[in-house]
């Protein structure tokens, strides 16, 4: 019998990469297949090409054996594909129902108006199927990132998919929501759907899949059976080189507390309390994580702390004093360091170049721009410092931040923010979307720092990762502090429960999400020790 | 850094693709504006009727206009015909330099406030509140002072006056947009309308000359007027004002790219997001950027008064609205708006000499002017245009607007 | 998830309490000066209630609408598309002078109206294919719009007419509705320019696209999320070019019916559209890109103008200048306390499907 | 004479040296002598085509040109800056030489006044304001005088019940309106006029006053005049440029009446014929033909400053093509006594309100 997805030789060149190179991909029909590799490997390009997005520059996509000839999505769709990207391609004022519906509308009176009733029937029928829980009525931008990603789903099989393609589905869920869609997924290959989904995450790929293949700088470089293989063995195959599977961050030497935050409340744009009353300090020499599903506030809270948001209530002491309504510039030359978590949008300026970024934050400073002068030729040298150091490739200052790499922009960022001589680093997200090397030796920085008594608070929504590097871990949820935990004697499924607003003691199952899961107790992880390493 | 070492990156700044390439752009506009509108000019040489000894022929067709000639007016005409041997300071170059002059400053007004991603389409009112305040200013200031002194004093001060005048004015859809959320479009837009309906006012009652019938202040004392040096004593040109606008150029371009006001301005105006994180204030930089904008603007409006009319009279022409092609053309670049200030200035200039030379309807050099926006605005046609020629240009991507509206250049955001 | 939706509802109140209150305070505004014209009817309140409550204002404001609501109708379709269109100014010029041109020549106005619609449309579709195909800067193909129509129409009526200004051409004359002219009020709806009902009927299929039909999804998908749209299989550039061509047919209605209406085409200076597709930018973001918002902005604005010259005539004691510029502050003020008005996200980008 | 005369072509030219050379005949015909003179025209603001002002000032040009055989060149600036341009273009031309340049309109008087100076052997001519120099011939009307015509004639119709054409009044009526375009010494000069006319036809009778602050704006012109019909006038004076037409069409739209300005605009507006009462003519044409009459006969009056009222037929109430027959016999008596008083001096017309 033939795949029901065979691409076969597929190269797809932008103009000076080599983002595809003769790339062959089975995939076998109701099965699951993982396509594993670092940042940049290629594994999204190549969806695109199965997508219709791209065409190749040569290959050839097959279909239950057929050769297909896709020109744009419109095609992959007819034939039976569906793609879920990894940023959601939603349009956030419509809603649930118009979205799933957008471009294959259910018409009356001649076509002349959409059937809006047929369309939300039509939307409820195919979520009760599956067993979807989702609001048909809801607007995107008010649900939650996994109801988004559940009515993406919809929207691929509302038009019929029969091969799902899922672009690093996990990145944005809690472990609960992670196990609650793997479940989705085997409801949907017993039904004979056919799904491929992206990641970096080895354990992932091992737990869901029932293929995996493995990609390097655009090339194939595996194929293995998910049921034997070892987590080593893929990362292996995925860096080229053996990694070191777990961090060792010692024991913390706390000092002096750096920041207090006390009964902070801060209020989003719609009025809506984002951060409800939390406390915490954070001490010299210790690594203070917070742990969190995305949109439970952290985002406020981090930018409450650096100045970039105003507090409602409570109190912000940075070195001893009271720096609640002090501006972010001031908070900044007074040795706050702060990795943002969104760096395209405010870690850089992505049309600068890297000597124009390098200075971002310093603009004011005695340093680059005494009197209000800008020194270049200062602020050129530490670029290139900042290049040397933290290994920006390529390393040109000269080069515009949007021509980097996601990696070697968040390094540049990381680079800047270290070298401010910082008494507290606010890292946020700091190795998202990074691949596995670059993570490896932002996490090693973080660590010199904290050795060399700065105050680090990170926020992180990769568990391992602020499980592995925090010596303090709170855990929020829906804007408050649920519990402050010892990571190092805390399981990774209690850190789900919490992420999931169990409060500890609280017996009471199901936080939401698929249906399916709702009386499903968490999945046992199969290998819970190598969980700390997911990621690495 | 050594001097050498910035010697050389500024020499690569100067030859950079994008640079290069704009300038291309840019003439290739004006050379396709021209051609159309000679095929324009053709056409509408068919439309009139004329006497056959009038007629010029091309392709064995008779028609009523010369493009020829009207291009000939239009350019060599505003240069002061520097071919013809008639050249003379006091001729029509020194209306273009005159014209020049202005756009100059409005130009650079709308180029500071794009540069910040602020649309100031206000330029025209700031200018017109300017000019007023000027006006009244010096003539308040005329009774302490007088002769060469009272040159000396009160042209710094009448520009003072305007700039600060027209700096407060600007100031208001800046407050507006940093703490009300008010789009600056909107603002600016109906606050033209207000200064020109209160300026009508204020002329037409309080602070009419009771000499004139015209709706206008008391003429400034000529020594409180631009003295003419060397150049167009009777076209109402000063180049010691264009020696001011010189200076306005350099020093907007050394504020935007070597201080940190300027450094907050373009991050600002890129991405405010960034520039919050960078420690800028953007509310106090959008006010500040509008005020600037603003004092520039009201700089035109104290040259208009002391340079060329001598006095505040209603009805001050579009030098605001021009000052968004200039800076447009430009790239809002302070040295792009130099040479943009003078294109325009002689298509102003020239205006006058294709109507006095031609029979040509004037308006055609206002179609001119949108043609060259309108090629300047797609260099995607050129490239194209180019691919189909031997001897590729360079592929990298030309500048738009800095900032304004959104104008990112792809749709897609890759992570 | 049943909280979502609540979450959903909550959201919408708090997006539009703003506005919401804002128009509250604007009614009970209203109706307080009415009470008091009626307690006093020689005060100033008594003066400003009978020319709020006069059925003369109301034709007027109708009147000075037409061209201003047709222009910012075709600025919503363009905007929500993702292409800002600033050039309406120029739209509105060029099929203000290509109606009464072709009025002239054939003699029949709705000939004329036609054509300048055509006119309109072309000049659009100009716009359509520099913005999308060549990427041009869509602010600055808009002005050159704007600059190219107000060089264009007043030289060709100079080439043809000797003069900037057309002759006099007929009018559109006007349609009265038996029995319904005659209602207090009211009536100034149903005794008016043929272009006034076209409006209405524009306003209804505009807002009819946009909220039943699938190409009005699309538009708005085009201008929110574009990749979404072209990920669903619908074409974005095709999406957009229609929007524009869609803008460049609504703005030449209200050019050609303020021509028409008047039966001449004046071109000096910034000729006789003076700003009418700047204030139809203003009218739609105010009205947030609804198309009856944009219609009630417009003729809040074009009301405040009609009460303006009305008020000019009572010597009220304020200064004419000064009355004149009333409309503009009103603007100015609502702007600054309702505040934002929110963009489509993608307005103003280009899209590209490949590379 | 006495009393306004009746239509457009009424008997221009007969005053200097009628038809010197009238054997030229058609223009454009590049006869082998040269012209009788050359002429520059530098018009207001505004422009040919605002079927008024300049209009009227193209009109003198082009009488001179078939009567007196004259060439002339114009120019339309559109900011106050370009006038002292055209004036030395037109100045220092010498291919051909211009032997007279006309100024039109008040604005351009600053600028005429140093180009005057600087071609002290250049002949101009200026209208609507005076300019005290040797080279320069100012012309200025009193356009209050025709406008109180205008403001008698419409304060007695409006006070009577009479219907004509596509008008009519209501005996009640308590006001008649005036539109005007940018307010200015100039216009109010019309407004002071027709106020004090329509004063002394009847003390029960207001004047709604509106400036549209535009020349060329006749969407607000018509609502402008809408507002005054609505409020009970029967009768509607402009001095507002091509802003005008709006008011014509608002009296057409709601049949009542109109007086137009600068020209006859019964005859120039024939579409309008049927709510044009009048026009209050102001004889640009004649002070422009006269100037060039002046310079062909090498008798130009430089330094002179004409005072068009009246009396001289600078300014006129002609009565409407269509309906200026139908006006009762005793309006027009009283308006030629009222004539006669001002030109005899009995009457003190006021040139500001
Ligand atoms: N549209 C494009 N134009 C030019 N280069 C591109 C384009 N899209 C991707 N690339 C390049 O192709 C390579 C592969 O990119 P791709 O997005 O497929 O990686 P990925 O494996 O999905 O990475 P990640 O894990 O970060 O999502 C990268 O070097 C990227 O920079
Ligand atoms: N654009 C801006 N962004 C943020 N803060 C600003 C800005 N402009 C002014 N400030 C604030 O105003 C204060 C005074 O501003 P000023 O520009 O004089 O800076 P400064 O502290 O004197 O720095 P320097 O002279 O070293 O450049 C600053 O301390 C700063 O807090
Ligand atoms: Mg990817
Ligand atoms: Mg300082």
């Amino acid at each position: 019998m033939a795949s029901a997805v065979h691409l076969d030789g597929i190269t797809k060149r932008f103009p000076g990469v080599v983002a595809n190179d003769d790339v062959d991909l089975e995939v076998e029909r109701g099965t699951v297949h993982a396509l594993l590799g670092e940042n940049g490997a290629g594994k999204t390009t190549l969806m695109n090409v199965l997508y219709g997005l791209y065409e190749p520059t040569s290959g050839e996509v097959r279909l239950d054996g057929e050769p297909q000839a896709f020109r744009s999505p419109r095609d992959a769709i007819d034939a039976g594909i569906g793609m879920i990207h990894q940023h959601f391609m939603l349009v956030d004022p419509m809603t649930v129902t118009e979205n799933i519906t957008l471009g294959n509308e259910p018409r009356k009176w001649g076509g002349l108006a959409v059937d809006r009733a047929g369309a939300r029937e039509a939307v409820v029928e195919l979520a009760d199927r599956y067993g979807f829980d989702v609001d048909p009525d809801a607007r995107i931008e008010d649900v939650s990132v996994g109801e988004q990603q559940r009515v993406e789903i919809l929207k691929a099989l509302y038009r019929g998919a029969d091969v799902l393609i899922l672009d690093e589905p996990t990145a944005v869920l809690t472990p609960q929501e992670v196990d609650e869609l793997f479940d989705v997924l085997d409801e949907l290959t017993a039904q004979g759907k056919t799904i491929i989904f992206i990641t970096h995450k080895l354990g992932e790929a091992m737990r869901a899949a029932d293929d995996i293949t493995v990609l390097r700088d655009g090339e194939k470089v595996g194929a293995v059976d998910a049921n034997a293989t070892s987590q080593e063995e893929l990362a292996e195959l995925m860096v080229g080189r053996e990694v070191l599977l777990d961090v060792d961050h010692g024991a913390a030497d706390a000092g002096d507390v750096v920041a207090a935050v006390s009964d902070v409340v801060v209020e989003d744009d719609r009025d809506v309390r984002a951060v409800d009353g939390v406390s915490f300090e954070v001490r010299a020499g210790e690594v203070f994580g917070i742990a969190g599903v995305d949109g439970n506030g952290q985002s406020e809270l981090v930018e409450a702390v650096t100045g970039l948001q105003e507090v409602d209530a409570g109190e912000i002491r940075f070195r001893g004093e009271d720096v609640t309504s002090t501006s972010r510039r001031e908070r900044i030359d007074s040795g706050m360091a702060y990795i943002p978590e969104d760096r395209q949008e405010r870690g850089l300026v992505m049309e600068f170049d890297l000597v124009e970024n390098g200075l971002l934050g310093s603009q004011h400073g005695r340093e680059f721009a005494p009197n209000g002068r800008i020194d270049w030729g200062d602020t050129r040298a530490h670029a290139d410092a900042i290049i040397d150091e933290y290994d920006v490739r390529p390393p040109n200052a000269d080069a515009e931040a949007h021509s980097l790499s996601g990696g070697n922009q968040q390094k540049f960022i990381v680079g800047r923010e270290f070298e401010r001589d910082p008494e507290l680093v606010v890292a946020s997200h700091p190795t998202r979307g990074v691949d596995v090397g670059s993570i490896e030796f932002i996490h090693e920085r973080l660590l010199e720092l904290r050795q060399q008594g700065v105050a680090i608070l990170l926020v992180s929504s990769k568990l391992e990762e602020v499980q592995g590097l925090s010596d303090r871990l709170a855990v929020v949820y829906e804007g408050e502090f649920i519990d402050v935990v010892d990571p190092d004697e805390t399981t990774e499924e209690e850190l789900g429960l919490l992420m999931a607003g169990e409060r500890p003691g609280d017996g009471d199952g199901g936080g939401g999400g698929f249906e399916t899961a709702s009386e499903a107790e968490p999945a046992p992880s199969t290998n819970a020790d190598a969980a700390d390493g997911e990621e690495a | 850094m050594s001097p050498a070492d910035r010697a050389r990156k500024a020499l690569s700044r100067l030859v950079e693709a994008s640079a290069t390439e704009r300038i291309l752009i840019s003439s290739a506009a004006l050379v396709l504006s021209v051609l159309i509108g000679a095929v324009l000019v053709l056409v509408a040489g068919r439309m009139t009727s004329c006497t056959a000894g009038e007629a010029v022929y091309y392709f064995g067709t008779g028609f009523c206009y010369d493009p020829v000639v009207v291009f000939d007016r239009l350019f060599l005409g505003a240069l002061g015909d520097p071919l013809s041997g008639g050249w003379s300071p006091n001729g029509q170059f020194a209306i273009t330099l005159r014209e020049t002059t202005l756009l100059l400053f409005t130009g650079l007004s709308v180029a500071l406030a794009f540069r910040a991603g602020i649309f100031n389409i206000g330029t025209q009112g700031q200018m017109v509140v300017g000019a007023l305040a000027t006006a009244l200013g010096v003539l308040w200031a005329s009774a302490f002072v007088s002769g060469l002194v009272g040159t000396v004093v009160l042209i710094p001060f009448g520009l003072l006056v305007g700039s600060v005048f027209g700096g407060l004015y600007g100031a208001i859809p800046g407050v507006l947009k940093a703490y009300a959320d008010a789009n600056e479009v909107i603002t600016t837009i109906m606050l033209n309308f207000v200064a020109t309906g209160v300026a009508l006012y204020l002329v037409s009652g309080v602070f009419k000359d009771p000499n004139s019938a015209a709706n206008q202040t008391v003429p400034l004392p000529e020594f409180a007027q631009f003295p003419s040096l060397f150049f167009g004593a009777r076209q109402d040109f000063s180049i010691v004002a264009l020696g001011f606008g010189l200076v306005a150029i350099a020093a907007l371009y050394y504020v935007l790219e070597h201080t940190a006001f300027g450094y907050d301005v373009r991050t600002s105006g890129v991405q405010p997001e960034a520039a919050e994180y960078g420690g800028v204030d953007s509310k106090r930089t959008i006010v500040a950027s509008l005020a600037l904008s603003g004092a520039l603007a009201g700089i035109a409006g104290a040259m208009y008064v002391m340079m060329i009319l001598g006095t505040f009279q209603t009805g001050i022409p579009d030098y605001g609205f021009d000052g968004i092609t200039v800076s447009i053309l430009a790239g809002n670049n302070p040295l792009g708006v130099g040479v943009a200030a003078l294109l325009f200035g002689v298509l102003k200039s020239g205006t006058t000499v294709v109507q006095f030379a031609t029979d040509v309807p004037p308006q055609l050099v206002g179609v001119l002017r949108g043609l060259i926006i309108l090629f300047v605005a797609m260099p995607e046609f050129f490239r194209l245009l180019a691919k189909g020629l031997p001897g590729q240009w360079s592929e990298s991507e030309a500048v738009a607007t800095d900032g304004g509206v959104a104008v990112d250049q792809g749709g897609e955001t890759d992570e | 998830m049943s909280d979502a939706a609540g979450d959903g509802e909550g959201g919408f109140v708090e997006r539009y309490s703003t506005r919401a209150l804002f128009a509250g305070t604007t009614v009970a505004a209203v109706v307080a000066l009415l009470v008091a014209g009626l307690l006093f009817p020689d005060s100033l309140a008594g003066t400003l209630a009978a020319v709020l409550t006069s059925e003369n204002t109301l034709a007027a404001a109708l009147r000075l609408s037409v061209p201003i609501a047709f222009a910012a109708l075709g600025g919503i379709f363009a905007e929500k598309s993702g292409v800002i269109n600033i050039g309406l100014e120029g739209l509105l010029i060029i099929s203000a002078f290509g109606a009464v041109y072709v009025t002239e020549v054939t003699g029949g106005v709705w000939v004329g109206f036609v054509a300048g619609v055509v006119a309109s449309t072309l000049l659009a579709a100009l716009f359509a294919v520099v913005t999308i195909k060549f990427r041009a800067d869509q602010i600055i193909a808009g002005l050159a719009v704007w600059l190219i129509a107000l060089g264009l129409a007043p030289f060709a009526s100079q080439v043809i007419y000797n003069s900037p200004n057309t002759p006099t051409v007929q009018t559109m004359g006007s349609i009265a509705v038996p029995v319904l002219e005659d209602l207090p009020f009211f009536g100034a709806l149903f005794s008016a320019s043929p272009t006034v009902y076209l409006l209405f009927l524009a306003v209804f299929c505009s807002w009819y696209v946009f909220e039943r039909t699938a190409f009005g999804r699309w538009i708005r998908a085009s201008g929110e999320n574009p990749k979404a749209l072209d990920t669903a299989g619908v074409s974005v550039t095709h999406v957009r070019y229609a929007a524009v061509i869609i803008s460049g047919v609504l703005a030449g209605m209200g050019g050609a019916a303020l021509s028409l209406d008047l039966g001449q085409f004046t071109g000096n200076g910034p000729t006789m559209v003076n700003g009418k597709g700047f204030i139809a930018i203003v009218a739609y973001l105010f009205g947030n890109y609804n198309p009856v918002g944009a219609f009630l902005s417009t003729m809040l604005f074009a009301g405040l103008d009609a009460v303006q010259t009305v008020l000019q005539l009572q010597g009220i004691g304020v200064p004419r200048q000064l009355i004149r510029i009333t409309p503009f502050v009103v603007v100015i003020i609502v702007l600054a306390l309702v505040g934002r008005t929110q963009l489509p996200e993608a307005a103003g980008d280009h899209y590209e499907t490949e590379e | 004479s006495g009393g306004p005369s009746d239509g457009e072509n009424s008997s221009d030219g007969s005053d200097g040296s009628d038809g010197s050379d009238g054997s030229d005949g058609s223009d454009g015909s590049d006869g082998e002598s040269g012209p009788a003179a050359n002429i520059g025209m530098v018009y207001a603001t505004g422009g040919l085509g605002d079927g008024s002002f300049n209009d009227q000032a193209q009109q003198g040009a082009l009488q001179a040109e078939e009567e007196l055989g004259i060439s002339f060149r114009e120019s339309q600036p559109d900011e106050v800056s370009q006038f002292s341009t055209f004036q030395q273009q037109f100045a220092e031309s010498s291919d051909p030489n211009y032997d007279l340049v006309c100024c039109i309109g008040f604005l351009q008087a600053d600028s005429l006044t140093d180009t005057a100076s600087s071609y002290p052997d250049q002949d101009f001519m200026i209208v609507d304001s005076a300019v005290d120099a040797d080279n320069v011939a100012s012309y200025v009307f009193q356009e209050h005088e025709g406008s109180y015509l205008a403001g008698l004639m419409a304060s007695l119709l409006t006070t009577r019940s009479f219907s004509v054409g596509a008008g009519s009044t209501t005996g009640d009526s308590t006001n008649v309106g005036f539109v005007g375009g940018v307010e200015s010494d100039l216009i109010q000069k019309f407004q002071a006029g027709f106020e004090s006319g329509v004063s002394a036809g009847s003390d029960d009778i207001d004047v709604s006053v509106n400036y549209t602050g535009s020349f060329n704006d006749p969407a607000a012109g018509r609502e402008a005049a809408n507002a005054m019909y609505n409020s009970g006038a029967d009768i509607v004076y402009h001095a507002a440029g091509n802003t005008g037409t709006g008011v014509f069409q608002a009296a057409q739209e709601q049949g009542r009446f109109a007086i137009g300005v600068d020209r006859d605009q019964s005859v120039t507006r024939p579409d309008y014929a049927d709510v044009i009462l009048a026009s209050m003519v102001k004889r640009v044409d004649t002070a422009v033909y006269n100037a060039i009459d002046a310079t062909v006969d090498d008798e130009f009056p430089g330094g002179s400053n004409v005072a068009l009222g009246l009396d001289s037929d600078g300014v006129e109430l002609v009565f409407g093509d269509q309906l200026g027959s139908e006006i009762p016999q005793e309006i027009l008596d009283e308006v030629a006594t009222a004539r006669e008083d001002i030109i005899a001096g009995d009457t003190d017309v006021p040139s500001e309100p």
